[in-house]
């Protein structure tokens, strides 16, 4: 497999479904052509089958409950579209290595004062959701169980202890990131080479082209 | 309420993404004017906060358990609804590019729906729902309960009427469904918002906004007697077939919920309930919440200091 | 082995244990804990100490082998059992406290076993008390200096009034005159065993009989701890020289 | 007193700082650190030894009195430039991790203050090679063992290459031939001042050659670190027993 960085793998993954987002509805042909660059795009990735199919099998439910009211062939045609989507979208997400997100996030074409939010959001967001997991372990080997009013109780009180923990937390890594110099921008570097470019226009170009395509009358 | 990809017409979509993608760039403008340099670490903490604490699963009513959705709650502890939008902006973002939940192209309208709307509808309800309720700063939770609860099914609101514009789903089936299943979610949030805002005004009340002056006497009834028909006219215009059948066949599991406990790189976190409630639920719990609800604005009422 | 009849306390059989994707951190560890045992795990940073003691109740499940723990196999029916008669005081005290208030935090335990708030509040004003944190009974843990913060983490451990107690790392950050507290309020819990994971030799010295040691993903020494503390080859090899 | 001339690296003058709502944790604090030196500051739990040191680098500003650093009084103005000098390890490990691997934790210091990246990657492999983390170089903090973390946390500040360093109990969670080599590292530094918070009398003793005691909001006590641990009494009295 070709080596692709995590930024341009995201840009690609990002063009590919914005195409099929504004396709027509009930142009099968085209959504067909753009099944089989989702194939393509899995194959290469090697994203793993079996979580793929859970994963699609667990959002078809979702996507019917609002799509059948409305007729099969119409029904039809929007939950394919929509897996099509899913499954390009997954694809990338299962073959990203761990703790990717601040790498993958760096692809998305955001300004930059976005950008840094987003950033640092991808940042605490795996400090929180350790220390969310470890708040709950703790209260389950301290026998967290009774009344639902106690729960509630518990809960509501985990939740703001919580916040004001990631608040003083929050300050404390943002000393320590003063202190190693940060001026209001993370060191990032996601310049994307000539060639990386020249796909990516390639992709665009073909996405635009299925996209507009679909709009003809070709019959 | 997340959008997935596919069931939005490209005018809707871009329209939408304009408009939230200009609501941004003044976000932007606002919050760096009063945050300054701290702006970025508080908002992305606040941002994976939401994130966060959206995963502790709460017990709610009758068997039901909820989780946050959180710009209600973010907009009060930012103190700005601006730097709120951002943050509920950066939540979205991450949510479609990361768990794959929502989609891209959709992307503008969730945020334009939940970040926005949601937002902003509970932002101006908020001041004046505290006043109406005597002002005081212990009244905050309760305001910020109903106004969170309200701003999702304002969302959800906008959200029907996106898919109807869009030819997807009939106005007729997607306003009724949406604004059932979301007045559910907004009990939820509602409750949760007040219940982490009642453990902050106890704990640190520093963090949060002060005193509000109390509305003028005459607009105390007009205001309530609005709001009160707007909730029962929602309840109305979704009962019976929405609520029932929506709740039958969703069984309240909500979307968000689904999308997490997926295998996406992230299952190893694990992130479950606090407890393994069954999420199944009887619609006498429901309607025995929503009674509830209306009950706690009612009481507020005659509790409030009779004149400040 | 005098008493051959008594159901070891902990019992842990060919346990092998690793995080995914990596060669396993534990690799059969083996070893049995008697009523009245005060005994200590030692071994290098990243060994696996706090591994082994987090698969003891039930956090990590072994990929092969078992844990008892009074007889009965610890298994995703009998954990809450288990773990209603274990108190584990994780390693970073942070991750012990998570209420608004460190006095909420040390009832959390007896109110969960459905102590009336009124008992569960003397009984955690009483240990705040033993541990001087009364004072600060209402504040939240992240307003704490360090050490109090740990203390405020054991005080919640031990208001579950556990029959099996697993420390690790319990000294961290304590100054000297709370060590040495710290030994003494052990030494008189009516507690069955008491299992610490620790690199400081010298109080493990003071507070524990027998002293495991892990290296290599196996318990290679098992001895007195007072015998090891003298043997300095033995320690030497493990790479814990007892001067520092 | 040999060279009035000298400014020196640090000097504190009759610091006041209290938390909010609370009487001050510091009541008067002066001290003066000249170039060269390797000093301890003792005292007990909760004594205020993080919150002195965090007045140090102007994460809390103190209420009276004041800090030069090299000479410079520390104010909002003089903030970045201070820190540029100043390497600060926090006594809690997992303050000073927030990048998503360790590499680019380590990395961080160095690439805010300009260095290419390339560069900045070969001397924060260099460092985690120093502490055997080269092959969790890709892993994020939380997988990584208490002991691993701080050693990382100690790679991320020592990148920065400061001239002054104020290690917050850098000691907690390393075992003992980490304490001895980390020891041997800080010996080896080319560092002006090293300022260390500690409890762990044994390892002070081995590191600095001055002693300075916390109790009651101000330092008691400013002696040869030798002296003072052959000082029982005194020790005893600041009820910081030595065989702890
Ligand atoms: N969540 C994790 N994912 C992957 N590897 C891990 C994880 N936690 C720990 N490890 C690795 O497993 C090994 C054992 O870790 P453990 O925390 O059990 O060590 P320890 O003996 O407690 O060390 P210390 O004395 O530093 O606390 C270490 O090499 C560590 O890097
Ligand atoms: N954020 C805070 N808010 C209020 N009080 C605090 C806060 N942080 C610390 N304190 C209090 O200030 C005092 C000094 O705390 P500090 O952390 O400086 O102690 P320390 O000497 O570093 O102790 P240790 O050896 O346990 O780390 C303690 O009594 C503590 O309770
Ligand atoms: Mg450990
Ligand atoms: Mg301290």
């Amino acid at each position: 497999m070709l080596k692709l960085s995590i930024p341009f793998r995201l840009r690609l993954s990002l063009t590919i479904v914005i195409g099929i987002g504004f396709m027509k509805t009930g142009a099968w042909l085209w959504l067909g052509i753009y099944g089989a660059i989702a194939l393509f795009w899995s194959l290469w990735l090697r994203a793993p089958l079996r979580t793929l199919l859970q994963l699609l099998g667990a959002e078809l439910i979702f996507l019917s409950l609002l799509a059948l009211p409305q007729g099969w062939e119409r029904a039809s045609f929007l939950l394919l579209r929509s897996l099509i989507c899913l499954l390009i979208m997954n694809s990338f997400l299962l073959t990203l290595p761990p703790h990717s997100f601040g790498i993958a996030l760096k692809g998305l074409p955001l300004p930059a004062g976005l950008q840094e939010i987003v950033l640092l959001a991808g940042q605490y967001l795996e400090i929180l959701l350790a220390e969310v997991t470890r708040m709950k372990r703790s209260a389950q080997l301290r026998g967290l169980s009774g009344t639902v009013g106690w729960l509630r109780y518990a809960s509501a009180s985990m939740i703001g202890a919580l916040y004001l923990r990631s608040l003083d937390r929050a300050e404390r890594v943002h000393a320590a990131m003063m202190i190693r110099g940060y001026k209001g921008s993370l060191p990032t570097d996601s310049k994307s080479t000539p060639k990386e470019r020249l796909w990516l226009t390639v992709t665009i170009l073909t996405a635009a082209g299925l996209t507009i395509a679909s709009y003809g009358n070709w019959a | 309420m997340h959008i997935p990809d596919g069931f939005l017409s490209p005018p809707v979509a871009i329209a939408t993404g304009i408009a939230s993608a200009a609501v941004i760039a003044v976000a932007l403008n606002r919050t760096r004017a009063s945050l300054g340099l701290r702006q970025a670490p508080v908002m992305g903490l606040t941002t994976a906060f939401v994130f966060a604490a959206q995963m502790i699963n709460f017990p709610v009513a009758g068997g039901t358990s909820g989780h946050l959705l959180g710009g209600a709650l973010a907009s009060v502890v930012l103190g700005s609804p601006w730097a709120a939008t951002l943050a509920m902006s950066t939540v979205f973002i991450i949510q479609s590019v990361l768990f794959a939940d929502g989609g891209i192209t959709a992307l503008g309208a969730n945020i334009f729906n939940m970040g926005l709307v949601g937002i902003w509808v509970g932002w101006w309800l908020l001041q004046p729902l505290q006043r109406l309720l005597g002002g005081s700063r212990n009244r905050l939770p309760l305001a910020a309960g109903i106004a969170a609860a309200l701003s999702v099914v304002a969302a959800s609101i906008c959200c029907a009427i996106e898919l109807a514009i869009s030819g997807t789903v009939p106005l007729n089936i997607a306003l009724p469904a949406m604004v059932g299943i979301h007045i559910l979610i907004g009990i939820g949030e509602g409750l949760i918002t007040g219940g982490v805002l009642s453990y902050l005004v106890k704990v640190r009340p520093d963090l949060l906004p002060g005193e509000q002056p109390q509305l003028q006497k005459w607009l105390v009834p007009v205001v309530g007697v609005l709001l009160i028909s707007g909730v029962l006219s929602l309840f109305a215009s979704s009962w019976p077939d929405g609520l029932d059948s929506v709740a039958e066949k969703y069984g309240f599991k909500d979307k968000e919920a689904v999308a997490i406990q997926n295998p996406t790189p992230f299952a190893d976190y694990g992130v479950k309930g606090l407890e393994e409630q069954p999420i199944g639920t009887s619609i006498a719990g429901v309607l025995g919440s929503a009674v509830c609800f209306g009950a706690a604005f009612g009481i507020a009422q005659l509790v409030k200091p009779k004149d400040a | 082995m005098t008493n051959l009849k008594v159901t070891p306390t902990i019992e842990v059989q060919d346990l092998v244990f690793g995080y995914p994707q990596q060669k396993p951190v534990l690799q059969g560890i083996s070893f049995t804990l008697q009523p009245g045992e005060r005994v200590a795990l030692l071994g290098l940073t990243g060994a696996g100490k706090s591994t082994l003691l987090e698969n003891l109740i039930g956090l990590k499940m072994p990929q092969s082998g078992e844990v008892r723990v009074q007889g009965t196999k610890l298994e995703q029916a009998t954990l809450s059992q288990a773990r209603r008669q274990i108190g584990f005081c994780f390693q970073d005290a942070n991750d012990q406290l998570f209420m608004p208030t460190i006095l909420e935090d040390v009832m959390f335990g007896p109110r969960n076993y459905g102590m009336p708030a009124e008992v569960a509040r003397d009984r955690a004003l009483a240990l705040l008390d033993e541990f001087r944190l009364v004072e600060f009974a209402n504040r939240s843990a992240h307003e704490l200096s360090g050490g109090q913060r740990r203390l405020a983490a054991l005080a919640a451990i031990l208001a579950l009034e556990p029959a099996i107690l697993i420390l690790d790392e319990p000294t961290n950050g304590l100054d000297p005159s709370w060590r040495r507290h710290l030994a003494k309020v052990l030494s008189q819990l009516p507690i069955e065993v008491i299992l610490i994971a620790s690199h400081d030799l010298n109080w493990i010295g003071k507070t524990t009989q027998r002293a495991l040691i892990l290296a290599d993903g196996q318990i290679r020494v098992d001895e007195q701890t007072q015998e090891l503390l003298k043997d300095r080859s033995t320690l030497e090899h493990y790479n814990l020289p007892p001067d520092w």
